[in-house]
């Protein structure tokens, strides 16, 4: 009775007791699957440790890039700065006492990617936001030498004369929520509006910034002319906001080793 | 840092293939004669093999006629 | 080169062709408001000239040659062409990045032209244009002489080398144009990153393919070497560009990490890269060529198999030696810095193998410059993977970081590694592969030599004085306690030495232009050796590859 | 009637051209018998071609054999200096490939593949080897996850990285550790303890503690001491596997002697090659000169000359004709017999001195390995230490917690890595200094027996003496000397051999020569007959006959002239007698040969205790006796007659050109000529006892630095981790001693030198 019952199963029983005898005659087979089911078992365990995460400090004031300075950022991206600047302040007394508080991991945390670079042909900039003024920044761009004679950073005079894109700035604000950073349906939805906004203080569309990203954020004419929203505002507003997004590594006033 | 998440478990991953890369090599004999493996890179393949010879002198003959 | 495929294999390749126009087409259509439009037409123009080029010959007669008595080289003969192309590019390309350091209004006031846009062109050039390559040729010529057989088909080492070329040219051309992740050897975009893993599962697929049908049982050390760079090159490749695009009619994506964890993926794979692209490989061309050259086995073939395990498994971690005194937390620089200094010993048995194979055969090496840029190469190899478990430290790197030392350090890895391998393993292959008798000019191989030797050292030292001295200069103090030098006063100081490395990097690159030239001349002007063809199927031992069933 | 019919008459009676067919035939069937069936139908077989040396040698030969239509592949393998043949035919003929390596001039034999031993040895090999892969994955991964820890992880991720850990550890040491477990629990099975005991507890008890600290979230985890451990000791047991599996396949490498099987005259008449054990007391069987006897025999048919050499260990032939009896093993000389079978196989003279042989070896199979004698003080002094520790922290604190812990550290800390590695490798490192003197060893136990000797015992021929004779004095006479060196030179008889070599003159004509099996070489010289051989039978033709044993020449009405063999001392023999003499350690010889000849070459090497006429029994009751007496013997010899007795001496030594048996019963083996060989693997063994003794001062320092650091509760696993990295690596160092920097340029030089010659 019973047997006739199992028939159906039969060819079941048959193929586990194959497989185990196999599994058992290769020993190394066995300890991949003990490996295996050990891997997955544990790594269900595991998953949930790490998001308790000890390495990015939690701080309140971190705020996002505007979609213009996160427009200088990928234009900053596009013309390979990080080639010769860093972006990454080290725990060393010089380095502190030349560029400032040492850099938190806090405050790259919505870059994507990281610009911490690996060579400074040029300074660090991790901090060099409001350490020069619009005007030198931009007067540099044209052509570095007309500020610091030594200089052998390249012009890029031609920024002032390229439009900004805002069209795209929606999708790339989009993208960057896919990846983690919290914009809002709002900031998304008006992300040209904004870009143009930040370089027009007094258009109607400035206010919509500060309301967005917060009082502190830089509504100004960054490259000098007004009217127009060129590359040149863009690169200039993201460099006058590294360093400025938290102010968490100036108030901790972090001791450098050595 | 939850990177870890990721790239211990990727690199366990590439050393368990390794391993297994390793006793798939063991099996099939691939340690048995390191010395004679070693020199055996360095016959010239430039001076046929008789049996390819043979093979290439067959293959000439078919073709030629 | 078409006379040797099948009319269903050129019809495949039309296929194959045809699709990679209407996908340049779709991308120059699509892209049409974006960078990615001009990527479309480069496409659509690559795939089209090889399209044509097919269809010009797909009526042609149908090849006579016995497959099952020959090897399938024509392949690798456009590799080793590639790979000098690139390298004549790519290191012009560094000759002016180095020049416009020390002279920058050399960039012409071009956008595409300056430091931070040609620097990748440079990097990506030599690494993937001229390394790749390189690497792709030999592993064709390698996998198919230790194994004894031919390559399973003809269309796919095609779609492997081409494919790759694609993915270089459209990388290059990105940089100048403005598309590019700012990813440290990661900067092409998605859709490139895209196509490179399929193109690279082709070439994995391709070379276990042709092991599967090897005469020989025993499976060449240097084949272990080959399949660690194809496997973790993907595994890295694909973390490591794991990114949201921002639009698909666009270039421009962002990447799935941010701040620190991307750092350390960043890194992960930066070192990754080096450890599987330019050091197993080339430690494969190295463990082929070199005793092949040398005439000599391997000093100890054990000790080959067990430092490939042991650099395996210590590269893995050290990468985060490269964000001491970061964001990182402490104890992941610490974990990089132990095992960068433990890497040091199975580095060294490689070095030290590859030196002790020539023991013995030093009056060759004097007399032989192809053996003796590999012979360089090995002293090189030694001699950076030292200096990098040194500056891996994290005392030293807190000098060495950020300055000019990592750029030697590199420098003396990848030309007096990297290339200087690559150039006496295509000196030592070219005669065989084209059938003949020698090089076209020995003395223009004595000429090269040299010009890499000087330019390598030159470089190298110019490089460690600006880099010591920039470092050292960054953290002088007065008597009174505050910083005495100013940034620009250290750029004043490197002047001389960025002078004098854009004077190496142009005996480098004459070299490398010199090499180009012997190889076509070689091809051109020197007569047929008398045996016309090698025969791979048959192993010595004619002995079936997989054992019978058990 | 002249001398020259008479031997023609000779020629016709012994001469029968069935036997002639019948030699090679059995040759033949012979090596045939070596091929393997494999499971497509082809015939494989291996040679052991011992000439090989470069890939030179691996190309030619493979590409030479591959030619042939008969086979399918040829595949050397260089490290084993050997050959795989696949032949189209399972009944494939090897004697042809045999003959055309030959020519190639690489002499090969068939080399005996025990093909079940063979994969089994392999096994332990592999599965070793396997067990070390996977405990080198673990401990490379949790190595990458400790020194995390150590460099600062804390809090979650140093839970995390422990849980990552134990999920490798645990498969990993269920895997890898069992070599250890097996070994530890067969020997608390028979209620002995050895150094695994220790190792499987502190194994076992680390993983369990971390296991339990895992689960707690404590600080301290020691896994990659427990994973590290078994990678050490795996490396130490694995390069003791190697050593002796290297000497096992170089002695199989050598040809082996004893057939396999016989050529049958079956009732129809036919000569059918039938194995060994079809052949039953009572059969027929025809044996070819050159070729063993396969069983005990007695002769029926046709006269020969035979080497006993395998049986006496003499080297002088004997000659043998109807009725005598043959023993299994001995070699014909000259002649084609015919035998009636006394005994089979398995009762013959040879199985019963293979019987002898070991039941000989059991009285060596009390001998405890040094490790395991140090286990056994080392064992329980740990745990009682451990036991100590927790029961003091417990009265100290009330903590079981901490106690325990403190109390596993102990143990953790003590587990004998750096014991477990102080023998092997120092043996490995010894092992392969006198292979490169040309001395192979068994294993290590082998080493430390040697190093223990305070009795030297010496068998005379093969040993102390060189295998082949040499001609003392002969006639005067150059023309006499012409003529006995052309009959000479028609024989392959070792007596004739050496004649021909001790006469300088060349031979002169000679007509009509035949060879008598079992009487000598006649022939005509200028129409006179002339003979070389036997006394008496030389006597038939010449004036004065004598009743000699060495071998006569006369020509027909001549006087007759002897020639006096001699055996010859093998070089070395008086420096190896004089440095054990000097060293204090009585030198005796044991010989089967008779009084007069063993004083001679004991007299010659100042040998004092000499014994002669020993049969076999006697040599193991001499070395029985001395054991009982509380010596330590160590027996050189090299027959068969001897390998009893190589089997009952503490340790033994034989030279390669010993009998088969002589070299499996043997310890070491000795591939060069010289004797000095003997000393010099005697003064290696005691600088490796040395060493091992070191080692184990080394592993003691350490633990009493340890052992207190560890009862105080201060050992971490970092600590632990390092102390047993660096006290291994200490040991290691120290073995590596041995291996005094040799001159590598010169070595380099020779090999360089040599592949000149041979291209």
């Amino acid at each position: 009775m019973l047997k006739t019952l199992l028939k159906p199963f039969a060819r079941v029983f048959e193929f586990q007791a194959k497989t185990h005898y196999k599994m058992e005659r290769h020993s190394m087979a066995l300890t991949a699957g003990i490996i295996l089911a050990a891997g997955v078992g544990g790594f269900v365990e595991i998953a949930p440790l790490f998001t308790i995460d000890d390495t990015v400090e939690d701080v309140a004031d971190m705020r996002v890039y505007t979609p213009l300075e996160q427009a200088g950022r990928d234009i900053y991206i596009r013309e390979g700065c990080y080639a010769c600047h860093s972006q990454m302040i080290r725990t060393l007394r010089d380095e502190v006492e030349r560029y400032g508080p040492y850099s938190l991991a806090v405050e790259s945390k919505y870059d994507h990617p990281m610009l911490w670079g690996s060579k400074r042909t040029g300074p660090d900039l991790a901090r060099v936001g409001d350490k020069y003024s619009d005007d030198w920044q931009v007067r540099h761009l044209i052509n570095p030498r007309d500020l610091v004679p030594q200089s052998v950073m390249p012009q890029y005079a031609f920024l002032l004369e390229a439009p900004l894109r805002t069209d795209d700035l929606p999708g790339r604000l989009d993208a960057l929520r896919m990846v983690g950073v919290p914009y809002t349906d709002d900031m998304i939805a008006n992300a040209a509006n904004d870009a143009l906004g930040q370089a027009q203080p007094d258009g109607d569309r400035a206010s919509g910034v500060l309301d967005r990203y917060g009082e502190a954020t830089a509504v100004r004419v960054f490259d000098g002319q007004s009217g127009r929203l060129t590359e040149m505002d863009a690169l200039v507003a993201y460099l006058q906001i590294l360093g400025n997004l938290t102010d968490v590594a100036q108030n901790t006033q972090p001791m450098a080793e050595e | 840092m939850t990177i870890l998440a990721f790239l211990i478990p990727i690199t366990l991953g590439m050393g368990a293939v390794g391993l297994c890369v390793f006793f798939w090599s063991l099996r099939s004999n691939q340690y048995d004669d390191l010395s004679g493996d070693a020199e055996r890179i360095l016959f010239d393949e430039d001076r046929p093999l008789p049996a390819a010879s043979a093979r290439l002198s067959n293959t000439t003959k078919e073709t030629a006629p | 080169m078409m006379s040797n495929l099948t009319s269903p294999e050129r019809a495949r390749a039309m296929l194959i062709t045809g699709a990679g126009v209407l996908i340049g087409l779709t991308m120059a259509v699509l892209g049409r408001n974006d960078p990615m439009g001009a990527h479309g037409w480069i496409v659509l123009l690559f795939c089209g000239v090889l399209f044509f080029i097919v269809a010009d010959k797909l009526y042609d007669a149908e090849p006579v040659e016995d497959r099952s008595i020959s090897y399938y080289d024509d392949p690798t003969k456009v590799g080793i062409l590639l790979a000098l192309f690139w390298a004549v590019v790519a290191m012009g390309m560094g000759v002016w990045v180095a020049s416009q350091l020390a002279w920058p209004d050399l960039r012409f006031d071009a956008a595409w032209s300056s430091f931070g846009r040609i620097r990748p062109v440079h990097t990506s050039g030599v690494i993937f244009g001229f390394g790749g390559n390189a690497l792709i040729a030999t592993s064709y010529h390698i996998m198919q002489r230790t194994s004894r057989a031919r390559m399973p088909d003809q269309v796919s080492p095609w779609f492997v080398l081409l494919g790759f070329n694609l993915f270089c040219v459209v990388a290059a051309s990105g940089y100048l144009i403005g598309i590019t992740q700012s990813k440290e050897y990661a900067e092409p975009e998605w859709y490139a990153d895209l196509w490179l893993v399929i193109v690279w599962v082709v070439y994995f697929v391709l070379y276990i393919r042709t092991l599967a049908r090897r005469n020989e049982p025993h499976i060449y050390v240097a084949n272990w070497y080959y399949l660690s760079f194809i496997l973790v090159v993907a595994i890295l490749h694909i973390v490591n560009n794991l990114a949201v695009p921002a639009s698909f009619t666009g270039a421009k994506s962002y990447s799935a990490f941010a701040g620190v964890q991307d750092a350390m993926v960043q890194w992960w794979y930066g070192h990754n890269a080096v450890a599987f692209f330019l050091t197993t490989g080339f430690l494969g061309m190295l463990y082929y060529f070199l005793p092949k050259r040398a005439g000599r086995p391997i000093y100890s073939y054990r000790l080959s198999i067990l430092s490939f395990w042991g650099i395996v498994f210590f590269y893995i971690w050290v990468g985060s030696h490269h964000l001491h005194y970061t964001a990182l937390p402490q104890w992941v620089q610490t974990l990089g810095v132990t095992f960068s200094v433990m890497l040091l010993v199975p580095s060294w048995a490689s070095a030290g193998n590859a030196l002790m194979t020539l023991n013995g055969a030093w009056h060759k090496v004097r007399d032989d410059a192809t053996l003796r840029f590999m012979m360089v190469a090995a002293v090189f190899y030694g001699l950076s993977t030292f200096e990098g478990s040194f500056m891996a430290i994290r005392p030293v790197n807190a000098l060495s970081h950020y300055t000019d030392w990592t750029v030697g350090h590199v420098h003396s890895g990848a030309m007096g590694w990297v290339a200087m391998i690559t150039f006496g393993s295509i000196y030592a292959l070219t005669p065989v592969l084209w059938r003949r008798e020698a090089m076209y000019s020995w003395k223009a191989v004595e000429w090269h030599f040299w010009l890499a030797l000087s330019g390598t050292v030159i470089y190298v030292f110019a490089m460690w004085n600006s880099g010591i001295t920039q470092g050292l200069m960054w953290r002088t103090y007065t008597e009174s306690g505050t910083l005495r030098f100013s940034f620009v006063d250290t750029l004043i100081a490197m002047h001389p030495y960025y002078i004098a490395r854009a004077f190496g990097g142009l005996l480098f690159f004459a070299g490398a232009c010199i090499c180009f030239w012997n190889v076509v001349m070689t091809i051109r002007r020197v007569p047929h050796h008398a045996s016309a063809i090698d025969y791979p199927t048959t192993s010595e031992a004619m002995e079936p590859a997989v054992p019978a069933a058990e | 009637m002249t001398g020259c019919q008479v031997s023609e008459n000779i020629q016709k009676t012994s001469s029968d051209e069935d036997y002639q067919s019948s030699s090679t035939a059995w040759r033949k069937a012979e090596a045939r018998s070596t091929v393997r069936i494999l499971s497509d139908g082809r015939g494989q077989c291996v040679l052991s071609v011992p000439d090989l040396r470069c890939g030179g040698c691996v190309a030619t030969i493979e590409r030479t054999l591959s030619t042939r239509t008969d086979v399918v592949s040829a595949r050397v393998n260089l490290t084993l200096k050997q050959v795989v043949v696949t032949f189209v035919n399972a009944d494939a003929d090897p004697t042809s490939v045999i003959s055309a390596l030959g020519l190639l001039g690489y002499p090969a034999t068939s080399a005996d593949q025990d093909q079940s031993h063979e994969n089994d040895t392999d096994n332990v090999g592999r599965g070793l080897l396997r067990a070390i892969a996977v405990a080198g994955f673990g401990a490379m991964n949790i190595m990458i996850l400790s020194v995390a820890v150590w460099s600062g992880a804390a809090g979650e991720t140093r839970d995390t990285f422990h849980l990552i850990s134990a999920l490798i550890a645990i498969p990993v040491v269920a895997y890898a550790g069992q070599p250890f477990f097996q070994s530890a629990f067969q020997a608390l099975r028979v209620r002995r303890l050895n150094m695994d005991v220790p190792i499987a507890v502190a194994v076992v008890l680390a993983l369990a503690l971390s296991l339990a600290e895992t689960m707690r979230g404590g600080e301290q985890a020691f896994f990659d001491a427990a994973v590290t451990l078994l990678f050490f000791l795996l490396s130490g047991r694995y390069l003791d596997h190697l050593m002796r599996e290297r000497a096992r396949s170089a002695v199989s490498g050598l040809a082996r002697l004893s057939p396999r099987g016989a050529m049958l005259r079956q009732p129809d008449g036919v000569l059918t090659y039938v194995p060994l054990s079809a052949i039953a007391p009572g059969a027929i069987i025809a044996i070819g000169p050159d070729e063993r006897v396969p069983v005990d025999v007695s002769v029926i048919s046709g006269s020969t000359d035979l080497d006993r050499s395998l049986v006496t260990g003499e080297a002088i032939p004997v000659p043998a004709g109807f009725g005598d009896t043959l023993e299994a093993g001995t070699l014909n000389l000259t002649g084609a017999v015919e035998a009636e079978v006394l005994r089979s196989a398995d009762e013959s003279f040879l199985a019963q001195m293979m019987r002898m042989q070991s039941e000989a070896e059991t009285g060596r199979g009390t001998y405890v390995r040094i490790a395991d004698r140090a286990a056994r003080l080392y064992a329980p002094v740990v745990h009682l230490l451990a036991l100590a520790t927790f029961v003091g922290w417990v009265l100290a604190t009330g903590d079981w917690h901490t106690s325990a812990f403190v109390a596993i550290s102990v143990l953790i800390i003590t587990c004998p890595c750096a014991l477990g590695l102080a023998v092997p490798v120092a043996h490995v490192v010894a092992s392969g200094r006198l292979m490169r003197m040309g001395i192979l060893m068994k294993d290590g136990s082998a080493l430390e027996r040697l190093a223990e000797i305070d009795r030297v015992v010496f068998d005379k021929t093969g040993t102390l003496t060189m295998g082949t004779a040499a001609v003392g004095l002969g006639p005067n006479d150059p023309a006499l000397r012409a003529a006995a060196k052309a009959l000479a030179l028609k024989s392959f008889h070792p007596a004739a051999r050496a004649i021909a070599i001790s006469i300088a003159e060349l031979p002169c004509q000679l007509d009509d020569a035949t060879e008598v099996p079992g009487f000598g070489v006649a022939g005509c010289v200028g129409g006179r007959a002339v003979r070389l051989g036997r006394a008496d039978w030389v006597a038939d033709i010449s004036m004065q006959a004598k009743d000699r044993a060495s071998p006569v020449f006369a020509f027909a009405d001549g006087p007759a002239m002897a020639f006096d063999l001699l055996e010859t001392l093998r070089p070395g023999a008086f420096d190896a007698v004089k440095s054990f003499a000097a060293a204090g350690i009585p030198v005796a010889m044991l010989s089967g040969d008779i009084e007069a000849r063993a004083n001679r070459i004991a007299n010659q090497l100042d040998i004092a205790d000499v014994r002669s006429g020993e049969t076999p029994a006697d040599k193991i009751a001499a070395l029985n006796a001395l054991r009982d007496d509380g010596y330590r013997a160590l027996m050189v010899g090299d027959g068969l007659n001897d390998a009893a007795a190589l089997a009952a001496a503490h340790v033994s030594m034989a030279p390669s050109s010993a009998s088969d048996a002589g070299r499996t019963a043997a310890d070491f083996i000795f591939l060069r000529d010289g004797l000095e060989a003997v000393p010099a693997a005697w003064r290696m063994a005691r600088a490796t006892a040395r060493i091992v003794r070191q080692n184990f001062g080394l592993a003691i320092a350490y633990n009493c630095i340890a052992i207190p650091l560890a009862m105080a509760g201060l050992v971490t696993p970092l600590i632990a981790a390092l102390a047993m990295s660096a006290s291994s690596i200490l040991v290691i160092g120290n073995a590596l001693r041995l291996n005094p920097p040799e001159k590598p340029r010169e070595t380099q030089a020779l090999r360089h030198k040599r592949s000149e010659v041979l291209a």
